[in-house]
């Protein structure tokens, strides 16, 4: 890619540039297609069930008969609702979703955009979500919509912020924003991963990070028991896939980025096994970043709103920043 | 003039995932706070007690199955009890021996679904189908014993219907250590989960005197530091036989009512440990009874303890086949009145625990 | 890059359009909350035309301020308050309404000459390790506004409490 | 944090153990012999002495006789019996009653159907319903408890 | 067709007027001050691109207009709080029945 | 030069592909899916009540709090962000500066905090 990418722009560029996006898109698809059936194994076999097992051998297809059940069921949009903005809302939750992929380095040679900031740029379009959400969530006319949608605005802002802080000491190690910069600051053995150089940092990060995510134990958005379905209450059909899509493809991107920012990207955990792709090493992490949600899923109960938005000011914000201070210090000092 | 945030209005119920059945809460909101709750049954009334008027006793308990439907034994109990107190009927031995263990046996379940759907509520999914798997253990053993898994209709005026099958009562007696071994595993699953915990420490708490005003019983008492467990205080069947204790807690919180349920799974594996052992090897299930059930004319009232508090029936007979009125104490209505109470005040968030909490089966509550 | 309309051109095109349709739809919406996002689109569009001007940092901070923050702060800043309100004219506003018309025409012409008038200047070399420029500029030439950002944040935020705050007290 | 390590803990443990779900469509689900499922009924047996439809609390069986064919012979044989499944809540108390055995219960319970109607069953289909049909009926009521 | 400093000028130009037409005509609070962040936002298109295209091309121009954001954010989030103090107040949005001080 | 134009063309190449998907999907969706409205599914859901009044009333200002607060912490994010990539070449002094500017902030936060805007209740 970075051949391509310091070619002058042509149409063969651009060419190349749509095919790969469109790869990536593919990609992203199968993802979520297999995350999800993933995810109902795990779960299942966790308790002690089977999981999915009907459509197709192992019930490998069962991910695609539930999409092609969402693609010709019925989109009911609600009498009073507000139609411009319920047909917007899911759009705009997803299109971020997909765009912060353009900056995920996955190995080495294996990317897409690289761009200077490409850490702002994560953190600043998948604030967008929040927007379509809360959108979705007021659309409905729905007053457990409109719950779910508050309730979701306030916790991923609230975590947004540690989050955000909680990556600077990352940037600071590595004195970088860009991605591959920030990959490359980590080589040479896991012990120079930025997860034990920045281990507080990750603490708060692997927190905000489930939060943003809207994942089991944050799942309160959607909490079926209280709001039952919170902010997509009133979606249906593939207006409500893309929700869960937008939901699923931040998954990818969430664990991606704490691969490369934490996890060492594409580097292999001792050197000498550097016979091995970095692609095989950046897969390896990130399966378990995703593992590693699913299982909280499994055993973890929700934690409760006002709790929750305590927790993010009045913990995670200041180990943040304290995070932040003593990386600076030590840097300072050492250097 | 003062504006604020305008009340919202919110249904919860009766189509809500976490209303344990058909129950509606009109609840009135202030950004997330409870202002105002107001609980509307009835969403599943039938009519039992009256229905009982025009029906023979025997005929009364099915009807009684699906009234407390996750422990139709203590009701079948409760019911056959109350006509044998009014006929002086004795029970043989045996019989009484089974009916303790299947309605320990039926604690349990009840509790283990409690503890499976409060979970589910806390939003924590795998306990749910932990518990559910060990219910699973003791439906199958209550299949096996009277052929049905949830409406048993297993006791009758004067004994049991069925006596236990061949090696019935040593499935039993191997499912308690199983038991006990899955409670512990629940106990590391959830009692020390800090989310769990900050969830439901000091969560929908009240006092003695407010449960013991509101009629509350069972463990939603006892939460309070009351020890009052009819099993213990007026014992009847055979329970003075055993040995078992009365947990109490003092918090009157959700984290106290869920330690007490869990133990008092413990305390009645304890007991059914003892009635196995004392089963008796022969004997009747049945007593002489005649063949049409007449009680003298009178009334009674007998109480018991289900898994959720205190069981009563009344019985007003005429002297005919039929009661002239019957009537039931279900612990779950009474226990459902300190709802508002509880949560006007509260998050919305708390809800889900302070309902799930009282541990209400809305078949019970409607009758 | 290619010959007649250049791609440049093109993504100019789009981006203003989208900043300008942004704003002139904010105006003749009649949903506060479609203001709201009509105005995020235009900022959108702003931050596109800033990476344009290989402003990245900038332009990404305007995404997270802006689209993300700003537009969420109005959202619940209009849920807040009574926002079905219709705009309709009376006809002291509709004279008001031309008067403003004019007024604003007439800044725009003067501008316009201005900007026409314009010798076109030099052209900044900056994509390259835009953010620490900015990081080395800020620290070292603008210390004294950078503080006094945190002095203004800190106003903001203390002012902004007192004054929508009270709800807790005599609710 | 403690807590949450273990509760982790506990679930990853389970998550290798034996599955327990029953692959019920493929495995039909044993039932034990006392299960109650459909009753069967056995019109030969019949003395039509309208016990189970006296019995049912909720009047779900409705039965008819008709005078014996064989007129050297006393009593009735039965001519209807139907049960309505819309209503009967499988409590067991017809087989309970029967003197002769004539309404036993079946191991068979899936009576799932489309329409409402269907649910409506008539003599010749209980009398059909012949398969797993219960070993032990009502005999443990008889005082003394002799077990069949 | 290359784009110079004066598209970039005009955009921000017209944008400016946009915003400044609004505030003068809108009499929701709300919306006016959706028009003032509107006219900010136009003087941070000029000032980036000023810092590429301007007489002495410089970082300034972007660490100004970093500023501006801040100001910007700092007066909505002000902004929405009098209002929301107003309507507590006065239960209105309507900038034209807000003239206490004119009495 | 290059390489910065050709980073963005593929990053708009990424958002107009985002816009295409749903955009698609929900074309071709409408040739497949039914559509039978009744006042029914028209309804909003309230747990199978008819619902009492609007959804769209005024809401709780603890809300626009945390909106506060999450706007005035990005805007210094924001800043924090030169600073941790500029770091290298700033040394101490910065570090000082840094902590001027979080420390007054956190003063912000701490009057939040002594204001109860932190609790939710």
């Amino acid at each position: 890619m970075a051949h391509w990418l310091s070619q002058p722009l042509s149409w063969t560029t651009a060419a190349v540039f749509l095919a790969s996006a469109v790869a990536m898109l593919l990609v992203v698809l199968l993802f979520v297609t297999y995350a999800i059936y993933f995810e109902r194994k795990v779960i299942g076999w966790i308790q002690l069930r089977r999981g999915p097992n009907r459509v197709g051998p192992y019930g490998l297809l069962q991910s695609v008969a539930d999409v092609l059940k969402l693609l010709v069921k019925e989109d009911v949009i609600p009498d009073r609702a507000d139609r411009t903005l319920f047909i917007l809302a899911p759009v705009i939750a997803f299109v971020p979703a997909f765009a912060v992929l353009a900056v995920l380095p996955f190995t080495e040679t294996l990317h897409f955009a690289d761009l200077g900031v490409g850490l702002l740029y994560y953190v600043a379009v998948s604030g967008i979500t929040t927007l379509g959400i809360l959108l979705g969530g007021w659309a409905s006319n729905n007053k457990y919509a409109l719950l779910g949608g508050m309730r979701s605005v306030a916790q991923m802002i609230s975590y947004e912020i540690p989050l955000v802080i909680s990556v600077i000491g990352v940037v600071l190690l590595a004195g970088s924003l860009n991605l591959k910069e920030i990959v490359a600051a980590q080589s040479g053995g896991f012990w120079n991963w930025f997860f034990l150089k920045q281990i507080l940092g990750f603490a708060v990060f692997v927190v905000a990070a489930l939060a943003e995510l809207n994942r089991t134990p944050f799942d309160l958005p959607e909490a079926e028991s209280e709001l039952v379905a919170g902010y997509h209450v009133e979606y249906s059909g593939f207006r409500f896939a893309f929700f869960m899509l937008a939901e699923y493809v931040y998954v990818f991107a969430m664990s991606a980025l704490a691969t490369v920012l934490f996890l060492g990207g594409w580097h292999p955990p001792i050197e000498s096994l550097g016979f091995v792709p970095g692609l095989v090493w950046f897969a390896l992490k990130f399966a378990f970043c995703v593992f590693f949600l699913f299982w909280l899923r499994a055993t973890m109960p929700r934690v409760r709103v006002d709790q929750l938005m305590t927790f993010a000011w009045k913990v995670l914000l200041p180990l943040a920043l304290l995070n932040l201070f003593l990386t600076a210090l030590v840097k300072e000092l050492v250097a | 003039m003062a504006v604020r945030t305008e009340e919202l209005l919110l249904n919860v119920g009766p189509q809500h995932p976490s209303t344990h059945g058909v129950f509606r809460l009109v609840v009135k909101l202030d950004g997330e706070i409870i202002t105002d709750a107001q609980p509307v049954i009835g969403y599943l009334h039938r009519g039992t007690e009256k229905l009982a008027e025009d029906l023979t006793y025997t005929q009364i308990i099915p009807y009684t199955d699906r009234m407390d439907y996750l422990s139709a034994m203590t009701n079948n109990y409760v019911l056959c009890h109350a006509v044998e107190t009014m006929m002086g009927i004795e029970v043989p031995e045996r019989a009484e021996y089974l009916r303790v263990i299947v309605m320990e046996l039926n604690r349990i379940a009840s509790h283990l679904l409690w503890f499976g759907t409060y979970l589910l509520d806390l939003g924590a999914m795998s306990p749910f189908l932990y518990a559910m798997e060990e219910r699973e253990k003791i439906l199958d053993l209550f299949n096996e014993l009277c052929g049905a898994r949830i409406t048993f209709n297993y006791m009758r005026v004067g004994g049991v219907k069925w006596d236990a099958p061949d090696g019935w009562i040593d499935k039993v007696r191997d499912f308690i250590p199983y038991m006990r071994e899955q409670l512990d595993g629940y106990h590391k699953l959830v009692t020390g989960n800090e989310i769990f915990l900050r969830r439901l420490k000091g969560v929908g708490k009240y006092d003695a005197q407010t449960a013991i005003a509101y009629g509350l019983s069972g463990v939603n008492l006892r939460c309070t530091g009351v020890r009052r467990d009819v099993r213990k205080d007026e014992p009847y069947s055979i329970y003075d036989r055993f040995e078992f204790d009365v947990p109490v807690a003092t918090e009157g919180d959700c984290y106290a009512r869920y330690l007490l349920r869990m133990e008092e799974i413990r305390q009645s594996l304890r007991i059914l440990e003892q009635a196995v052992a004392q089963f008796p090897k022969e004997g009747a299930v049945m007593a002489k009874v005649p063949r049409v059930i007449r009680p003298p004319a009178g009334e009674t009232y007998v109480r018991i303890e289900a898994p959720r508090g205190e069981l009563g029936c009344y019985i007003h007979s005429k002297g005919k086949d039929k009661p002239y009125r019957l009537k039931f104490r279900r612990p779950s209505f009474h226990n459902l009145q300190i709802l508002p109470k509880l949560l006007i005040g509260e998050n919305m968030a708390n809800l889900v625990a302070i309902l799930g909490g009282i541990d209400i089966v809305l078949g019970e509550v409607d009758c | 890059m290619t010959a007649g309309i250049s791609g440049e051109f093109v993504a100019f095109f789009l981006l203003s359009l989208i900043t300008l349709g942004g704003a002139v739809f904010m105006l003749s919406f009649t949903r506060v909350v479609h203001m709201v996002v009509a105005l995020a689109f235009s900022f959108l569009g702003l931050a596109g035309l800033y990476v344009m001007l290989e402003a990245e940092f900038v332009a990404f901070s305007q995404v997270l301020i802006y689209a993300g923050a700003v537009s969420i702060l109005m959202l619940f800043g209009i849920m807040l308050t009574r926002h079905d309100v219709d705009e309709e004219e009376q006809d002291r506003r509709r004279r008001h309404r031309t008067f403003a018309f004019v007024a604003v025409l007439a800044l725009f012409v003067a501008l316009f000459k201005g900007i026409v008038a314009l010798v076109p200047a030099g052209e900044g070399k900056l994509a390259e390790a835009n953010t620490l420029e900015i990081g080395k500029a800020l620290f070292t030439k603008y210390v004294i506004p950078f503080e006094l950002v945190s002095v203004l944040l800190l106003v903001a935020l203390v002012g902004a409490i007192v004054l929508a705050r009270k709800e807790g007290h005599d609710a | 944090m403690l807590g949450l390590a273990k509760g982790l803990g506990y679930t990853l443990r389970r998550l290798t153990e034996k599955k327990v779900t029953y692959r019920y469509p493929d495995v039909p689900v044993k039932m034990p012999d006392r299960f109650r499922g459909i009753q069967h009924f056995d019109p030969d047996k019949c003395i039509v002495c309208h016990q189970c439809e006296r019995i049912c609390p909720t009047q779900c069986i409705n039965l008819t006789g008709k005078p014996h064919p064989d007129p050297t012979k006393k009593g009735k044989v039965i001519d209807t019996y139907d049960i309505n499944f819309e209503i009967c809540i499988l409590c067991d108390l017809c087989t309970e009653v029967c003197p002769t055995e004539a309404i036993v219960m079946t191991n068979n319970f899936e009576l799932a159907a489309y329409s409402r109607d269907e649910l409506f069953k008539d003599r010749e289909w209980l009398a059909a319903n012949n398969t797993n049909v219960r070993s032990e009926n009502s005999t443990n009521l008889l005082p003394g408890g002799k077990k069949s | 067709m290359t784009v110079t400093l004066a598209s970039y000028l005009l955009v921000a130009a017209f944008l400016f007027c946009i915003g400044l037409y609004g505030a003068l005509t809108k009499r929701n609070a709300v919306v006016v001050l959706l028009c003032i962040e509107l006219m900010l936002n136009a003087v941070n298109l000029n000032l980036v691109a000023f810092s590429k295209y301007g007489p002495q091309p410089g970082i300034a121009g972007q660490v100004f207009s970093l500023f501006n954001i801040t100001v910007a954010a700092a007066e909505a989030a002000v902004g929405v709080a009098i209002l929301i103090a107003l309507y507590r107040r006065r239960s209105t949005v309507n900038v034209d029945e807000m003239d206490t001080l004119k009495r | 030069m290059i390489e910065y134009i050709n980073n963005y063309v593929l990053v708009s190449i990424f958002v107009l592909l985002g816009l295409l998907l749903p955009v698609a999907a929900l074309t071709l969706g409408r040739f497949l899916r039914p559509h039978r409205p009744t006042p029914e599914k028209g309804k909003p859901y309230e747990s199978g009540v008819e619902p009492t009044g609007s959804s769209w009333v005024r809401y709780n200002v603890r809300y626009y709090l945390f909106a506060l607060l999450f706007v005035i912490f990005d805007v210094e994010t924001v800043f924090l962000y030169p600073w941790a990539v500029a770091y290298n070449q700033l040394g101490l002094f910065a570090l000082v500066e840094v902590l001027i500017f979080i420390a007054l902030l956190l003063i912000g936060l701490v009057y939040a905090w002594k204001k109860k805007v932190l609790t939710w209740t």
